[in-house]
Formats: structure tokens, C-alpha cells, sequence
């Protein structure tokens, strides 16, 4: 059976809305109570919560009711939430892979088109890049570079293993619009003549 | 049905207060409240109210506030209706008259004992152990929280495809322009003059050019060799004749007498 | 020793800023866990905190910790009390909740006065009574019952325990009055013909 005094101090640390000391507590009782006995009442409540899921704890004189950190994990649930990457930012991504260590201004030269900072911030949000330093020219702009988790997620063993300029060429990753629009245009030509004859 | 305490927490229930009765008609929420409140005073269960003696306290109390007031209309016609009520009651029994005022009197009783029921029931409800008022909750739980990851997907593929298109749009541009077979203006004009030489009479452009020449070649050729013709045409050198738009273009050797002039 | 799984329910109730019921917590594990063992785990930790300053109570099939009501005059502070209900709408809120579902026409017929639109919209923004559906009846009025936070903030387990619902609804005193003279007038009939004999 929990006394009374107990189980009104409990309360009192459950419904409050920021942690009380000792004193505190004592003053919320119409009659007077030593601020020892509160005290020891408070580590008694402590100590018949210990191990359970609610915690009774002291931070710097003060005390108040929290959940134990190690279900944490059953209070925030996590959920998956996947999206596909965006072409800018794929491009982007290329571009540090392929220059690293590179600043935003450079990954715009490249590009030829301007790089907004959510693009990056994406793509470090993702841990796939990650700041490495300041290039030591005027402005000292923030440097890019891949990270570990970048090679793992995309199956390379090292940057080495990015197939080079010629590779693409080679796979038609390097075929421009333009060629294979031309292309489809000539054939367009020829059905002309066909019907020309 | 025992008789609850009027307990409540709100506007004080007028039902005690008698001088309430002088004051104003705002306090009832309406004609039955007010009945409702007169019926109380008779002390008794509602079961056992006299509808008779309830109905004079209804109309005298109106026709006391109407000399002081304006009566809002639903009072009145309330009035008007026990007014209509009580004189059926005291009047000898018609068996015949449908409703009789006794069925009457007893709807308007079981009016007032469900208001009354709702009304106590209102004041035990709000006397509850009520939140924020006996009990109290966490003032600042912790709280649930679904926590959305964001996990960007892209393959290599998509990044290499991404890198190409950037190395395309940046390269400096070298346009490769692919030879087609063409006949060039010089090559018509050549070709025309020889054949000019040969032929006296009229003859339709197109036997000028060579037969074997097919596709883009013979049209390239048929367009060179008109732009020839027109420019020999011009020098004095061919006539041109055409019996109409779109019909075949004949040219032959001009009269040698005027090629000097 | 209170194992894992008591402590991370008693855990989630704790901290969560609303009553969970038992497919809720369920839903929090990332393993599967039947919902009546969730429903006695919660039992056992309601039983282990009885007669504590902190009380772990169900409410229309949702649970939540709240301090006893014995201990309110310990924790009440001088807030004025938001939730002060004028006469009318607590009548309503006692129609509704005694004969609910109940249409806005069923409630000015027991109050023999028209509602005003601003008491159901107390009562709605309170969250203590909401929408639910439709009579089927010419006009299609649109009828009301309480809700979850009803039964929470009167401390109600469930519409059962509606203080007096059983005697009001033995004495007929929950039917509409045309239901209740039918059964007077029987009732009457059969007393005249006792008279009569």
C-alpha cells in the first residue's frame, strides 16, 4: 500500500508541466513538510519505477517522469519513404564522382547550368557526398566528394572502377539527342522520295 | 425514479430562485425550461404534478411579465395553447373531442419529466471526475512519432546515363556534317552547255541528266541543272519553254545570232 | 522483473499525448504480437499501478495515464476552467450523449427550444460530439453522437457507464414521448377497465 504523501508527490512529478525539486513539491502541500522527507519519498517513487517503462529521474535538483532511451526506438517508429533521384541531382552526383574534390561553382561550370544548394543538400542527406574541406582560392569555396556509403549503394568497389569517358562512349551513353533526332529525320527523307518516284 | 439533486456547475439553474421569477425571461432556455422551473415548485414528482395548477402559474406568470416586457413570441403561443388547455380541463368531459385534454396534459407531463431527466443527467455528467479538472494528464508527453525516412533511390545507370548528357551538352560542339551526293551548280552548268551543243531541238530538262542518277543524286541534279538552265537562259545562251505550272521545262540552243549581242 | 514487452507498452501509454487501445500499440511492434496479449499486458500494468499517484485508466476501449481524482485538489493550480459549458450546451451534450445517435429536430423536441448553431459547434470543437451520418428519414437530417474524447474527459470507460443511463431507460424516460404515451395510454386503458370492473 503506497502512502498518501507518496502517491501525491508522484502525481504532483506526473502532471507538472516542468520538473519540480524538492522544495517545490513541498510547497504544493497545504501542510509542512520537511523538504528531507520529500526528498526520500521522491527516491522511494524512483526506485519502485526502476526497470520499468516509465522512469523517474533527476536532472540537477529537479525531478520529472520520462520514458527509458532504450525503447526510444518503440516511440519513434521509422518508415521507409523511398524517392527516385532527380536529374539534376543525378547529374550532380556524376559530376562529384567523376572531379571529386569539387566546388559548387565548378560543379555549375561543368553542368552549364546553375546547381541549387537543395540539390547538394539532397545528395548529402542521401550520404552519398560529403564536404571534404575548402579549396584555398578567393572565396574559399566548400569542396565535394563521395563518400564511402556513395560507392557501397552504387556496387563500386573505388572510384577507379567508374567507367571512363571512353567506356561511355563505347555503352552510347555519350550519343547525343541531336544525332539520333537527325537520324530519324533522314529516314523521314527517303520515305519522301519513295513517294516522290 | 428518484429524484436528482439540480447540481450543476453552469448558469445557476433558476429553480431555487424565486426572485429570478421577477426578474427576466432570459434566464429559461425557453417556454418548457420555464414550465419546467414552475413545476419544481410544486415540490412534488413529476409523476404526480397537478397539470391544472401548473398551467395558472404558467399564465399568470406570463401576463405579470408582459405588463413590465416584451414576451418573445414561442412564450406566447405556449400561453395561448394552456390557455386553450386549461379551459378544456375545467370544462365537462366531451368523450367525443380527439385529443381529449387529459391526453394532452399527460404529453405535455411526459414533455417535462424527459427534459428533466436530460437536465439531471446534464449536472451529473459535468460533476464528473472531469480531465484538466480532477485528474490531470502529462502536461508534456514525449509523444508517438512516425518519423518518415527519406531514402533516394538511383541506379548506376541513372548516374552514368546523367554524367553522358552532361559531357554532351558541355563538349564543344564539332558539326559532322555527313557528304551527300550532290551535283553542284559548276558541275550542271558544265554538263548543260556540252548537251546544249549537241541537241538543236527542244528537249525536257530531265533527258539532260545522266539516267543512272537515283534518290537524292537525281533530285540534287534536276534542281542544279535548273538553276543552270535559268542562268544560261540569262546569259542569252538557252530558251526556256513551259506550257504550264508544274508541266515538264523544255530549253534548246539559242539562235547563234544573238549570242553575241 | 517487468520483461521487455510490459515495459515497452507501459512505455507507449506513457508517452504518448493521446489514449491508445490495444491494435495501436500492436501496430508499434515491428514484430507481431496477438492483440488480447497486448490487452492483458496492459491489464497487468493498470493493476500494478493501481492505488499510485498514477493511475492508468480505459476510456471507450483507449487507455491513458491520469492522476486519481482524490489528489485534484493537490493539482489543481488557478486556471480558469476553458471548458465551462453554458446551460444549453450541456444539455445538449447530455441529449446527445443519452441518445445518441440523435438529429439537431430530436433535440429541440426534448428541449421544446430551437438550438442555436453556435452550442453543437461548442460541443464539435470540443471534439465531444461529431457527425454521424445521416437519418434515413425525409430531409436526410444529419445526426450526432459523442466521441472517444468524450468518454476520456468525463472519465467515462463507456456509453454504459453514463451516470443513470440504466434507470433512465428502464423508466422509458429515453423514449420519445409519442412511444411513451402509446404505452401510458395502455397503461391507463388498462386501469380504467380495472376501475370499471
Amino acid at each position: 500500500m503506497i502512502d498518501d504523501r507518496e502517491r501525491a508527490i508522484e502525481a504532483m512529478l506526473f502532471a507538472s508541466d516542468e520538473p519540480l525539486d524538492a522544495r517545490q513539491v513541498a510547497a504544493r502541500f497545504a501542510e509542512e513538510v520537511p523538504v528531507a522527507e520529500i526528498k526520500a519519498i521522491i527516491q522511494a517513487i524512483a526506485a519502485r519505477h526502476a526497470g520499468s517503462g516509465i522512469e523517474l529521474v533527476e536532472r540537477g535538483g529537479h525531478w520529472h517522469f520520462q520514458t527509458p532511451a532504450d525503447l526510444a526506438h518503440l516511440l519513434r517508429r521509422e518508415r521507409d519513404d523511398p524517392r527516385k533521384l532527380s536529374r539534376a541531382a543525378s547529374e550532380v552526383l556524376a559530376i562529384v564522382a567523376y572531379h571529386e574534390p569539387v566546388s559548387r561553382a565548378e560543379i555549375e561550370a561543368i553542368r552549364g547550368v546553375q546547381t541549387s544548394k537543395g540539390t547538394l543538400d539532397v545528395l548529402m542527406e542521401a550520404e552519398w557526398i560529403a564536404p571534404a574541406g575548402r579549396r584555398e582560392v578567393p572565396g574559399r569555396p566548400l569542396i565535394y566528394k563521395t563518400t564511402d556509403a556513395f560507392l557501397q549503394h552504387f556496387g563500386l568497389g573505388s572510384r577507379k572502377n567508374l567507367p571512363g569517358i571512353e567506356d561511355l562512349r563505347a555503352a552510347g551513353l555519350l550519343d547525343p539527342v541531336d544525332l539520333a533526332f537527325e537520324e530519324a529525320m533522314g529516314e523521314l527523307d527517303l520515305v519522301k522520295d519513295g513517294e516522290d518516284a | 425514479m428518484e429524484e436528482l439533486p439540480l447540481d450543476f456547475d453552469v448558469a445557476p439553474a433558476a429553480a431555487e430562485r424565486e426572485d429570478a421569477l421577477q426578474l427576466s425571461l432570459d434566464s429559461w432556455e425557453g417556454p418548457l425550461d420555464l414550465l419546467l422551473t414552475l413545476a419544481r415548485g410544486q415540490k412534488v414528482d413529476l409523476r404526480q404534478i397537478s397539470i391544472l395548477q401548473l398551467v395558472e402559474q404558467y399564465l399568470t406568470f406570463i401576463s405579470e411579465m408582459r405588463a413590465k416586457l416584451e414576451v418573445a413570441a414561442d412564450y406566447l403561443v405556449m400561453a395561448a395553447w394552456l390557455a386553450y388547455l386549461k379551459s378544456a380541463l375545467l370544462l365537462p368531459k366531451n368523450p367525443l373531442e380527439d385529443p381529449s385534454p387529459d391526453e394532452l396534459a399527460l404529453r405535455l407531463q411526459l414533455r417535462l419529466q424527459r427534459l428533466a431527466a436530460m437536465r439531471e443527467a446534464a449536472a451529473r455528467l459535468l460533476a464528473r471526475d472531469r480531465v484538466g479538472r480532477d485528474v490531470f494528464l502529462r502536461a508534456r508527453p514525449e509523444g508517438l512519432h512516425d518519423v518518415r525516412l527519406r531514402r533516394w533511390d538511383a541506379s548506376l545507370y541513372d548516374l552514368l546515363a546523367a554524367y553522358g548528357q552532361v559531357k554532351l551538352r558541355t563538349e564543344p560542339v564539332v558539326h559532322m556534317v555527313s557528304r551527300r551526293p550532290v551535283i553542284t551548280l559548276d558541275a550542271a552548268l558544265h554538263h548543260l552547255e556540252r548537251l546544249i551543243g549537241i541537241r538543236l531541238d527542244w528537249a525536257e530538262l530531265a533527258d539532260f541528266l545522266p539516267s543512272d542518277y537515283d534518290g537524292p543524286l537525281r533530285r540534287s541534279a534536276i534542281a542544279s541543272s535548273f538553276v543552270a538552265a535559268l542562268e544560261l537562259a540569262r546569259q542569252g545562251r538557252v530558251d526556256l519553254k513551259q506550257d504550264g505550272a508544274f508541266e515538264p521545262l523544255y530549253l534548246r540552243a539559242a539562235h547563234m545570232g544573238q549570242q553575241g549581242a
